[in-house]
């Protein structure tokens, strides 16, 4: 890690919660000890990450783990309850209007749902168009910008008339790309980006983002709970559960020597092309619902390895190894 | 246990605002002093009556005057019957009530099976001509249809008489029409002239209801274990579409005794609708203002009814806790 | 039309020429179009394609639950030798959930929300067979620990809303299993859930289809779910199968260019941070498929000849591909 | 499958989905002939009447109570025959239909305006304000549509302006009721973040985002609510407490040719009945199909 440079992105001790809501008289009853108040819910708990310029930081965790609260404060489209969301050592909640707008055209999201994330009533030409010219970073000709985004993205410009209703879930998300791309930002928040598409196309959108980092020198936070898809576009990886991270290190790392007994777990029951026949084994168990997380440790109830000090005590994320950090009370009695 | 508390305690919010409402519209516009005073009475004889009903207080006093009043049952005195305001309206419910129950079970008892049909059968030419009859059913105004019944079946016919409650008998000390052949004939037209929107609305909603569950995986997958169509359509379909059923039957109910008043202006039925557009007409403000109390009242109840019975068939509905 | 050879025992269900097409405005959709394969007994056959495939017509067609404007047209399924296709509804019926039963993708609706658990369980025990309230009670107790769920006395009185995802796959895997059927059709059921999820319920039923013997018939998207999981996979593109055999032939010596392509697009089978082998193009529009080999469009391998219709052929003993020029994939 | 059937989408342009979808129904397409028709019939009114029948000087007396095709006094024929007043009964009819469509279509767009302006406000901002316009709505919408305007009217008396601010006041609740839940939905949309992530003005993503893709229920509603108007002003003129005796609407005219009914005049009360459900038949059926039409799980 070179000192030089801060990150490009970096989450200092990051929270968000989820306040149920509740009416004057749920209030005063929840007061008045008639009922017990509810809680809220700790979608994101204490993260602290950072994203260096120009790599792909990859997301995972199931469903519920608070993955897509963090990427959405990553994006700067959800403010965290507590901590700090900093772009190259700044904050936006700081900056004035102006600059905190500029700044945030900057990090853009490629969203999971390619038929939600378009607007319905608008042809393609106006919803990768309508951003950089209400921005200003149009110099020429409206229409050879649009078709230089579109063909960017591997969509015939010839298209560019149609609304998205007219098109497969591949190019939907093609044209999602082409808009975030249309604000040239430095930084994309891939948030299931691929998880909605057929084995095929998946393939085709993995390429393209390859591509487009290599041409635009672009850095992603990679968002998935395909572990096979985050192995192989990744340069490191975050391991989150029930909103916290447990793991992060190097895709080989964690891939080849995971430390934390949440994500062993995961590796060996993510079924694979190689394994025939297997014997499905697996881990004892349900998701707790965030609403009720464990004490301690989250995993305690799940973990084979549990200790009486996981039920009390949450782990700390630390370092176990040079850029290999792990949240697990086991690495203290080595 | 927290729900309910909840509900009672809106409840009583929604009846003080209605009664804050009903005050400032029966006494504040307009002067009541100008009602309650003779135009020949002079300048002392003003000034007694005012103190005596106490419109020289300043207003929050007269209000609080008006609900202590209010929860002893006194509203007032009719101007033109010369009664307590609230026994005039109480005596005239039974037959309001009558008239609405009878509309809805017409409802009911018409629409649900219709609309199965017409949502089991969506290309049928019969459930064709059931929906766009509903349809004519929401566009027919009711007191034009009220007329054409009574010209139909009264007047050119003579089937069937067209004014007053004909010959009732008593049940708990109240009058009943629907408990004489003689009754039943004069309620007929009236309770179906009030029905008809109801019918139209019930037989849509359960159309709406079985065109949106029949696709539900949990129809196809109750298919699947090899349930006869019979019990589908009348547990798994049935119970499923009941809700949205049971609520707007509950709150259409409220609206029933409401539209009461054109139902029973057209055929002169002797009920509390009909009292209310001839105190309007006369301006008799204490009947008025009983009037409002008392809907307001049966409002407040009918919804709360209304929520316990969506929370009785609702599971989801009856633990809240986690979602 | 020979699809398949038999597998060592006689297959408990066969479908033969299977033809279900759906009859839309815009024109007829063949979404399944001449599909041919067989189910032995304790067998688990996976049927893998995109969306769009047939995949889960096909599924939905054995059970005959297809829905207009959709409708079986030609074909036949024989199961246990009778032609389900032919069967009055009512005789239909008497085998649904009692020897044919299905498991449905989403678990999230395949309950309904307004019934107990206990009047779905109990239900579907006395659909088939005159049972007592108390006995289809305890019948329902005992799926329900069967399929791993615990307490399941207290939790039978519970609404569906009140199990998370992968509980509420089990209680349909209870549902199904109630009568030992002795044919399962599962479509996607592990999709909706985490990994951790499907792996527990991947691992029941692998349990349970050994004990009982049961066939199964495995729908899915998920290649790596069906090596794990089937002896036997048969891969739909278009309506069609276009490659079907042993699990370990099909996927280590895919011989149609579709298979191999989906194999290959798979990110383990890359290396690492490199560009993705991918499928050209779409998945395709079924009311306007190119004519002869659906796939042509698509295909590196594409000459004249595949504007003619390919069928079926044996490349090695088992399997079976649809396609001109099979020798021309090889593995990667 | 669904999924998969509609993947085979079709290249039509939006608004001519609509249209061909919309000419599905031929009952609809009758219902938007009849609308057609009344809406001229409104408009061309005044040149298409014999008579103006809100000119005291054109009425005779001596031509009250005349069957349909008899001669009136003028010289023309009144083909509807005429009422008490001596007033042919089609002029009458024409003008009322003006007063009765007038009064529904004002109070529908103003409590449209009101209502979906409020709705917007209040999915978008919360807070308290937003709080208390939805219970202010929820309390309304408890209580009958009818009864609200009845107690409105017996406190502010006769008059169509008084008619259309009851109206409104009854009317804004649906629509800001409808606006909200369809802005919700709308909000919880991909879309929508997207256009934030793009760091577009509110005021854009509010008129240029949100509201279009809020505007088919509204739409539909909106269509519903003229009819409901009309009927409403209708049985509260009938009532004797909607529009004065001297601009008759079509709930007025009935009225006043109610008494004569018993003993066979049935022309006064039961042609101005045909015209008034032919105008409200032809909205609802426009409306019915718009809802099929635009509703998001069947439509565009």
């Amino acid at each position: 890690m070179s000192l030089a440079e801060p990150p490009l992105l970096e989450l200092c001790g990051v929270s968000r919660l989820f306040a149920r809501r509740q009416d004057m008289i749920g209030r005063l009853a929840a007061r008045a000890g008639l009922v017990a108040a509810p809680q809220a819910v700790r979608a994101v708990d204490g993260v602290d990450l950072q994203v260096r310029r120009g790599e792909v930081l990859g997301l995972v965790g199931e469903s519920g783990c608070g993955k897509s609260t963090l990427g959405r404060m990553a994006a700067g489209l959800l403010s965290p309850t507590r901590g700090r969301v900093l772009y190259r050592g700044a904050d936006f909640a700081a900056m004035p209007a102006g600059a905190a707008r500029r700044a945030r055209l900057t990090v853009q999201m490629i969203f999971q749902d390619p038929y939600a994330s378009l607007n319905p009533r608008l042809r393609v030409a106006e919803i990768v168009g309508e951003a950089p010219r209400v921005h200003g970073l149009i110099d020429g000709d409206e229409q050879a910008y649009v078709d230089a985004q579109l063909r960017r993205a591997g969509l015939d410009p010839g298209y560019k008339r149609r609304y998205p209703h007219q098109f497969s879930g591949g190019q939907r998300q093609r044209i999602g790309i082409a808009r975030a791309l249309a604000v040239r930002p430095e930084f994309l928040v891939c948030d299931e980006a691929v998880a909605a598409l057929d084995v095929s196309i998946q393939a085709q959108i993995i390429n393209l983002f390859m591509e487009l980092r290599d041409q635009l020198g672009l850095t992603y936070l990679f968002i998935s709970h395909d572990l096979g898809v985050v192995e192989h576009l990744s340069d490191r990886v975050a391991i989150m559960y029930l909103g916290r991270i447990v793991e992060a290190a190097a895709v080989e790392q964690v891939f080849g020597r995971p430390n934390h007994p949440y994500t062993q777990a995961l590796l060996a029951e993510v079924p694979r092309l190689e394994t025939r026949r297997r014997r499905f084994t697996a881990i004892a168990g349900e998701l707790p619902s965030p609403l009720h997380p464990p004490a301690g440790c989250h995993f305690h109830p799940r973990c084979p390895h549990a200790m009486p000090r996981c039920r009390a005590e949450a782990p700390v994320l630390r370092e176990i190894a040079p850029g290999h950090r792990s949240a697990c009370h086991l690495n203290d009695r080595a | 246990m927290l729900w309910l508390l909840h509900r009672v305690i809106q409840a009583g919010f929604v009846v003080l605002a209605m009664t804050v409402l009903v005050f400032v519209a029966v006494n504040v516009v307009g002067n009541p002093a100008d009602i309650l005073i003779s135009p020949q009475a002079d300048q002392a004889e003003r000034a007694r009556v005012i103190a005596a009903f106490g419109l020289d207080q300043p207003l929050w006093r007269q209000y609080l005057h008006f609900l202590v009043q209010a929860a002893h049952g006194n509203l007032g005195r009719s101007f033109v019957f010369n009664q307590p305001a609230l026994q005039l309206i109480l005596q005239r419910m039974p037959a309001t009530m009558e008239l609405a129950v009878s509309a809805v079970l017409l409802s009911v008892l018409i629409g649900i099976p219709l609309g199965l049909l017409a949502g089991l059968w969506p290309d049928a030419l019969l459930s064709r001509a059931v929906m766009a009859g509903s349809i004519l059913g929401f566009s027919l105004p009711t007191f034009w249809v009220g007329l054409m019944l009574i010209m139909v079946f009264a007047v050119q016919l003579g089937w069937l008489p067209s004014t007053g409650r004909g010959r009732t008998a008593l049940l708990f000390g109240v009058p009943w029409s629907f408990l004489t052949l003689d009754g039943l004939r004069h309620l007929l037209l009236p309770a179906l002239n009030l029905a008809l929107f109801n019918i139209s609305l019930v037989l849509r909603l359960t159309r709406a209801g079985v065109r949106e569950v029949l696709p539900m995986d949990y129809i196809r997958f109750a298919r699947a274990k090899g349930l006869s169509p019979a019990r589908i359509v009348g547990v798994h379909v049935l119970k499923a579409i009941l809700m949205p059923i049971v609520t707007v039957v509950g709150l259409e109910f409220g609206s029933t005794v409401a539209f009461a008043v054109v139902t029973e202006s057209v055929f002169a039925w002797p009920g509390m609708g009909k009292l209310i557009i001839d105190s309007i007409g006369v301006l008799d403000r204490p009947v008025i203002a009983a009037y409002l109390v008392i809907i307001v009242l049966l409002f407040v109840t009918i919804n709360l009814v209304v929520d316990l019975l969506y929370t009785a068939l609702d599971p989801r509905v009856r633990s809240d806790e986690a979602g | 039309m020979q699809a398949l050879p038999a597998a060592a025992t006689a297959p408990i269900l066969e479908v033969r020429d299977l033809r279900t097409h759906f009859f839309m405005r815009a024109g007829v959709v063949p979404a399944v179009d001449g599909v041919s394969f067989g189910v032995a007994p304790g067998e688990v056959l996976g049927l893998v394609g995109e969306s769009g495939s047939g995949k889960t017509v096909t599924g939905f067609s054995v059970m005959r639950l297809v829905e207009p404007p959709g409708r079986i047209v030609g074909g036949k399924i024989l199961f246990r030798g009778r032609d389900l296709a032919q069967l009055s509804e009512r005789a239909m019926r008497d085998l649904r959930g009692n020897r044919i039963a299905m498991v449905f993708q989403d678990p999230m609706t395949t309950l309904n929300p307004v019934l107990r658990i206990d009047t779905q369980l109990i239900e579907a025990v006395r659909a088939h067979g005159r049972t007592s309230r108390r006995a289809a009670r305890a019948r329902a107790v005992e799926a329900m620990a069967m399929v791993g769920i615990p307490q399941p006395e207290e939790r039978l009185s519970a609404y569906p809303h009140q199990f998370s995802g992968g509980m509420r796959q089990r209680i349909a895997i209870a549902i199904a299993l109630l009568h030992r059927p002795e044919l399962i059709i599962a479509d996607e059921p592990t999709t909706a859930l985490d990994v951790t999820i499907q792996a527990q319920i991947l691992a029941e039923v692998q349990r349970l289809a050994r004990e009982h013997g049961t066939a199964l018939l495995w729908i899915t998207h998920d290649l790596s779910v069906v090596a794990g999981l089937a002896d036997r996979v048969a891969v739909m593109y278009a309506g069609r199968i276009v490659e079907s055999g042993a699990v370990d032939r099909v996927l280590d010596h895919p011989r149609h260019p579709y298979t191999s392509g989906l194999i290959e697009s798979v990110p383990s089978r890359n290396r690492r941070g490199a560009r993705l082998r991918q499928i050209p193009g779409m998945t395709p529009n079924l009311l306007a498929l190119p004519r002869g080999c659906a796939f042509r469009t698509r295909c590196p391998h594409a000459a004249d000849a595949c504007a003619a219709e390919p069928r079926l052929t044996e490349t090695a003993p088992g399997q079976m591909v649809r396609c001109f020029y099979p020798e021309r994939v090889t593995a990667a | 499958m669904s999924a998969a059937l509609a993947a085979t989408a079709d290249d039509e342009a939006p608004f001519r989905r609509f249209a061909r979808r919309f000419a599905d129904s031929k009952l609809a397409l009758l219902g938007l002939a009849l609308l057609t028709l009344i809406l001229l019939a409104a408009l061309l009114g005044p040149s298409l009447a014999p008579q103006n029948p809100y000119d005291l000087a054109q009425l005779d007396i001596m031509d009250g109570r005349l069957p349909p095709g008899s001669r009136m006094g003028a010289g023309f024929t009144a083909w509807l025959g005429s009422d008490d007043q001596g007033r042919d009964m089609l002029s009458g009819i024409l003008y009322g239909l003006r007063i009765s469509l007038g009064v529904g279509i004002a109070s529908a767009a103003a409590a449209g305006l009101i209502g979906t302006a409020l709705g917007l406000l209040v999915a978008w901002r919360g807070g308290w304000v937003a709080g208390a316009i939805m219970r202010l709505v929820d309390l309304q919408l408890s209580f009958p549509a009818f009864l609200v305007a009845l107690m409105v009217l017996a406190l502010l008396g006769r008059g169509v302006l008084n008619v259309v601010l009851a109206l409104v006041l009854v009317e804004w609740s649906y629509c800001a009721r409808t606006a909200r839940s369809a802005a919700l939905a709308e909000r919880r949309r991909e879309y929508i973040e997207a256009a934030e992530g793009l760091a577009l003005s509110t005021r854009r993503i509010l008129f240029r985002h949100l509201l279009p893709n809020c505007l088919p229920p509204l739409i539909v509603i909106g269509t519903m609510q003229v009819a409901r108007a009309i009927a409403l002003e209708a049985t509260l003129s009938f009532l004797g407490l909607g529009v004065p005796v001297t601009e008759p609407s079509l709930g007025l005219l009935i009225a006043s040719g109610y008494q004569y009914m018993l003993s066979g005049q049935y022309w006064m009360s039961v042609y101005p009945g045909i015209a008034l459900l032919l105008a409200i038949l032809g909205i609802n059926l426009v409306g019915d199909q718009l809802r099929d039409v635009l509703n998001p799980r069947t439509g565009t």
